[in-house]
């Protein structure tokens, strides 16, 4: 191909560039506005909106672990906030009976050397400014993304937070008192499920639970081992499971569901289901992403993201969205995804919205293959945005794709 | 792997030359630097004007775009693109203490305004639409009228810098 | 503004549908995810292993490409694109007390190698060359062969990660 | 234009895209390596380098003020190491007498909120790691880019760093006994540049200057204003000179150069000359970016970044670097930029290299009309990538494109 010949090809681009831009620029419609006069600076508060208007983004943000952060939308995909929330941050706690907004942080007094902090730290959930903090042992673990690493009784005073050092530990601590309560060990078992009033669920590597029950001032009351409930070698639980009343639906390794009904006496191995049919399995469905399943509470819905791939790459982005009847275990509905999808929830509303946190890639095919042919995929490195799809989680539909979540990698979306 | 990149690349810059004086890729260039904050004539201390009549502003265009009419001498990230809006500071954040005063010119009614440019500060930085024209911007050790330093120095936030105002407090005489 | 876009969305859906296996989207998916740490069998406390023999490896590739062989179990920024090598962490760092070992298949001589994870920690995270390889991963709660967590707790320099080494240390028998 | 026509076009584009890659695959060259065996892991120490073989990218890094570095590269443009260095990181000084890199830093003990401490850290010139600390009074100036707000001097045992809260002062600070010395108010000047053995000339708003004189302590012996030497309203200095033995040459906004001699006892102004003929003036070339500006020490070449474009945006990207001899004050040279050019430096060897630190964008020029056209210019956000280029700074010719910088806009590049 000569050089000529490449000039023209790009001639060419550039003639049908120009014809598509007299079809697609937008028009531009200037009604003046009219407003108040002076104007004031002042600082916006969040108005209060019921569960299930607005959404968080958040995770460790790569490759910035430093500055963590996580950016609030409205359910139409606009940037209502932020908050700031340190080194390689995993999990964010919309506590609404308490009204706030509850974040584990890691802070170094030199950025990344020098005197390690940890800390809860409480927002208000108007101003989102720090209510209060609660210094903990400096030992919480950081994963890639888990929404249970830190997790409440179900009346929200007390927290559980999940340690690796690597030696494995659990720290309790009393939002009322706004005190560290205290760190039980936990060989073995690890990230705490809430369950009953006072009970946290962890998930044994030996396929068991342990049950963790706190006392009415937070202390450790009992700490039990269950027998072995789930096959932690050949389909291991996810680590993302849902909730619906008192039942947490897991998804497996081999794209099964396991249901576990939890109390503060006990936990009970009850449904298991297939998210597959046995073609679709031999075609190559399997699970997809990270915060890959999500629950509607009022109909009993259970969402699932999948893809067709090779089985190991299984944090692999989701392409579809597969609805599950948790009475019938009968799937009612397919979603196709319109980005590549890391994560989902859904919000707990009577029309409830499916949030899809998803990477999407603003270039066309086109220069995504010609990226690709020049420099592989390394010549995607950085050119990727973080950003929500919302869709109606009954219809299907596709409703709106949200501004960017600027600065880096987040991987987790939480209905607020 | 010269060829269709080299190509390419050599259209963009002819592009570049020939374009327009408000260029394609002058744009561009002025958008990516980044963030700072803003520039124009006296400092100003919050309250130190007297905003007394109620009036009617009337304006048009798209407020998140660098080009809208009030933000001629913004530096920095559009609040409106943050959680707040051109005169309100996204929560969590407060607005600065000290700011700085220009001029721009309403399209709207044919009129120019005195805009003050207040910074929010107390966050990491939005980092959404960061706009930056240099208008009248002095270097750097005439502080007042220099959109490269970091305004948000002596708020009560300090110098965490999150995003930039473009309030219309007065019209200009 | 639906049309262009829209058909390129399309056309784009289609390819990474019917494309093979290793396919373009998925393996672009597997990149974006970012960072994290090394998966794979028993946990190996440094210099755990007695390596007295002197011999020669032979091996062909680009080192830095995700699907070079020895790394068959990585997951985070290549140290090789940070100043490092993929046995040598850049400087300023330290290596990590604990390391996970896997075993990848080396095509220039068809062995089987023990492959030691040690991550380079200490710094702000590199950023460049980050590769995310699944195979024989587990749930995080099956810590020790699991790749979704921060896998500089307990080094010298506490958690901040910085990138990640292959290193061969015996045949795999 | 209906769907099926773009339907079309964007499959003859594919086409078009398709021919391209046959051409432009990069052919695989598996030549087998040999390396002993087993391994061990062992952390890097850089090697000794003369002055000029290796060059450190940094800045505030935008959109992430809170996790500042500098990445340290070799001439060849491939990454050596990396250094962390906190909030809205503006200068790093490489002091070769010392053999130590000095950075001042700013930390929060709750990364944007909380305790503010300044520190001096000094870094080892082999291990990157820090050598000391000094905490220094929380005051420092953040600007966008400028090279001065910290400087030594010559002997390289006192810093002086400049303060705006908005009062200005300056702190000076001694290496040797790693202490903070004192606080000097310079109201009105600010930013030090170096002269004489032991004195700061600083730069003030009326168009004088401020000396500084220190004493065989570091404390400060005298102050005094020069007389008004430029015109600071008419035709200001820029902030980003260069020097070349005793004598500092500054661009102006009208596209002069202004040289200064300085000594411990005056500042002398020197020659003054034009970038710009007439008709280079009369058609739009004007001085561009930031760091706009380098001298090579031993042929006595001043060299310059330029742009064709409106007068008022001077802080966009240059074009080219225009290359002087400061005894003929004649230009020798023309460079044509490969990238957009925010600042520069020289590499201070006998066959010198230019660097210039430019922001790149990785997709073709189609693909850019097409961001541009369907989103504006709001779509780049994001997706331009840190690099420098180098190339022969006598010869001109480009010599290579470096590995990226990641997460953030660096503005400046130093040769070290």
């Amino acid at each position: 191909m000569t050089r000529r010949s490449i000039l023209f090809g790009a001639v060419f681009l550039l003639i049908l560039a120009g014809i598509g831009w007299l079809f697609l620029s937008p028009g531009s419609s200037d009604e003046p506005r009219e407003s108040p006069f002076p104007e004031t600076a002042f600082v916006e508060t969040l108005e209060d909106a019921d569960p299930g208007e607005r959404f968080w983004v958040y995770g460790l943000g790569a490759p910035d672990f430093v500055d963590g952060r996580a950016y609030l939308f409205d359910i139409e995909g606009k940037r209502l906030g932020q908050i700031s929330t340190g080194y390689w941050h995993t999990n964010l706690l919309p506590l609404y009976g308490r009204d706030e907004i509850v974040s584990v942080e890691t802070y170094f007094s030199r950025g990344t050397r020098g005197e390690r902090t940890d800390v809860v730290v409480a927002y208000d959930t108007t101003t989102l400014k720090p209510l209060y903090e609660i210094v903990i042992p400096s030992k919480r673990m950081m994963g890639i993304t888990n929404n249970f690493l830190v997790s409440s009784t179900k009346d929200e005073r007390f927290l559980a937070v999940t340690n690796y050092t690597p030696a494995q530990t659990l720290t309790i601590v009393d939002l009322e008192s706004k005190a560290f309560v205290e760190e039980v060990e936990t060989p073995g078992c690890m990230i705490p499920h809430a369950g009953g009033e006072r009970s946290f669920f962890l998930i044994c590597s030996n396929g068991a639970f342990m049950h963790i029950k706190l006392g009415p001032d937070g202390a450790v009351q009992s700490v039990e081992r269950t027998p072995v409930l789930f096959d932690a070698i050949e389909d291991p639980l996810t680590a993302a499971p849902s909730k619906i009343g008192d039942t947490w639906y897991f998804m497996t390794r081999e794209a099964n569901v396991r249901a576990f009904t939890v109390s503060d006496d006990a936990i009970t191995a009850r449904d298991e289901w297939s998210l597959l049919t046995d073609s679709e399995r031999s075609s190559g469905w399997t699970i997809a992403g990270f915060g890959h399943s999500a629950a509607h509470e009022k109909t009993g819905r259970f969402y699932a993201l999948v893809r067709q791939g090779e089985p190991h790459q299984f944090e692999d982005p989701g392409e579809e969205v597969w609805v599950f009847d948790t009475e019938t275990q009968k799937r009612i509905q397919r979603i196709t995804m319109k980005d590549l999808t890391i994560s989902i929830d859904v919000t707990q509303t009577d029309e409830p919205k499916l949030l899809t946190k998803d990477v999407h890639i603003p270039l066309s095919l086109l220069e995504q293959m010609r990226i690709f042919a020049s420099q592989g995929q390394r010549g995607f490195d950085g050119l990727t945005q973080a950003r929500v799809n919302v869709y109606d989680a009954t219809s299907g539909d596709h409703i709106v794709r949200s501004e960017i979540a600027p600065s880096g990698t987040y991987l987790n979306v939480k209905a607020w | 792997m010269l060829s269709l990149d080299e190509a390419i690349e050599q259209l963009a810059r002819r592009r570049a030359r020939t374009s327009s004086r408000r260029g394609f890729i002058g744009k561009l260039g002025a958008v990516l630097v980044g963030a700072a904050l803003v520039p124009l004539i006296p400092v100003r201390r919050s309250a130190a004007f007297a905003q007394d009549t109620s009036k009617t502003l009337k304006e048009s265009g798209d407020p998140l775009d660098c080009n809208y009419w009030r933000h001629c001498a913004i530096d920095g990230y559009l609040c409106g693109c943050c959680g707040g809006s051109a005169t309100s500071c996204p929560p969590g954040t407060v607005v600065s203490d000290i700011t700085w005063i220009g001029t721009c010119h309403n399209p709207t009614d044919g009129k120019d305004y005195v805009i003050s440019y207040n910074d929010c500060c107390g966050l990491s930085d939005c980092g959404a639409c960061p706009c930056n024209t240099n208008k009248d911007d002095t270097p750097i050790y005439r502080p007042q009228t220099s959109n490269n330093l970091n305004w948000c120095a002596g708020s009560q936030a300090d110098v965490p810098y999150h995003c930039s105002l473009s309030v219309v407090i007065a019209v200009a005489e």
